[in-house]
């Protein structure tokens, strides 16, 4: 399937670019994690620490064994500060 | 109920008039207005305010209803905005109307919390030194669990 | 610090402004407003609000100084009227203005616990039935109690 | 000694006039309260239930067993209404 993943904050810093369509049969963000981090170093990085992460799956917060399926959009971003 | 999510600055007073003009049947109206502050030490410049575009409306959204499901709320207004701000600039705020203040105080207090915490804003300070994304605190998280 | 007791309106919206304007230091704005209500099913024609000149400004005075003993605050802002009001009017106003929004939320609870029973106003309502003086509530008796 | 004696609200409406000047030497709230009822049914109304009332000695809320010794105001109200 072809996911848009999304980055930001410092997450969208360290992988260079705010989005990208992935293709990938991962069956949990997890697993997505995984592919990612595998690519290149950058990614690495940007994944190095799930603790200081938080994902949104469509545009929900979720947790990281969250399953993908149906999934179109995929965002991976820091801890959020508004207010 | 009104959310606003926006680059351009908001007039306070005027949404605030506004909000509580249009109520005769709420006693009590609450405001809070989240302001830049400037750091004693270290003079800020600007802070930008980054966001996820969709997912934020959608997020206060959600929080606004549930605000709506938990007290006797007449009203809700939330305005937040992103983009690049100066010390003393609003941020953002959020309005309560209710029948009794009690409903409008706890109201206004839970959707602060989980706006802070719970919708997706990341903010970046740029001061002499440099730029640094402001971290989450462990507070703000704490703050959720007495709801 | 600025107390005002008076028989004007006053507006909400340009008081609010000018008070969270003043403050690049305070990141956390909290207003409350009470509004005469319309009573549901006995149609409020007006209320007119007695008060005790003199001792009603020191009574503001001394919770606002209190609040400021309590809680990390940058400033205090109260406006009550007295005299005629009609359904929609707002009757009063209190502004907190904090470092944090903890302090600003918990100042402002706490104002509007004391001005409630604490501060020499009573209000009388005037429906097709005729007069009657607003009785205390127990619940706003209790509300003293968390402080 | 001369007091201002002042009534609000409901008490002021029961006694008929907002204020007055007392000459006493009641050396509390509650002997002066005494001394008021004693003179006349308007008052003894007033005063019947003393936990419908407040009162304030030179402008400071106290009880009713409050001092009078140096006082030049007193006032009797209901429970207060603000906000």
């Amino acid at each position: 399937m072809a996911l848009n993943v999304l980055y930001f904050a410092w997450v969208r810093e360290r992988i260079g670019e705010p989005r990208e369509k992935v293709e990938t049969q991962a069956a949990t963000v997890m697993e997505l994690i995984e592919e990612l981090r595998a690519r290149e170093e950058r990614y690495a990085m940007a994944f190095s620490d799930l603790s200081a992460l938080r994902v949104a799956v469509d545009q929900e917060l979720t947790e990281f064994d969250a399953a993908l399926d149906g999934a179109r959009e995929v965002a991976f971003f820091p801890p959020m500060t508004g207010g | 109920m009104r959310i606003v999510v926006q680059a351009e600055p908001f007039d306070f007073g005027a949404e605030a008039n506004a909000f509580a003009s249009g109520h005769t049947d709420m006693g009590a109206i609450v405001t809070f207005t989240g302001v830049v502050r400037d750091l004693p030490g270290d003079p800020l410049d600007r802070m930008v305010i980054e966001h996820y575009p969709g997912m934020t409306e959608k997020a206060l959204e959600s929080i606004a209803a549930e605000a709506r499901e938990r007290w006797s709320l007449g009203d809700v207004l939330v305005i937040h905005r992103h983009g690049e701000m100066r010390p003393g600039d609003m941020i953002m705020m959020v309005a309560t109307a209710a029948p009794h203040r009690v409903d409008a105080f706890a109201a206004a207090e839970f959707l602060m919390d989980y706006l802070k915490s719970r919708a997706p804003f990341w903010k970046q300070e740029f001061t002499a030194d440099g730029a640094e994304w402001v971290a989450s605190k462990d507070e703000d998280e704490d703050a959720l669990k007495r709801w």
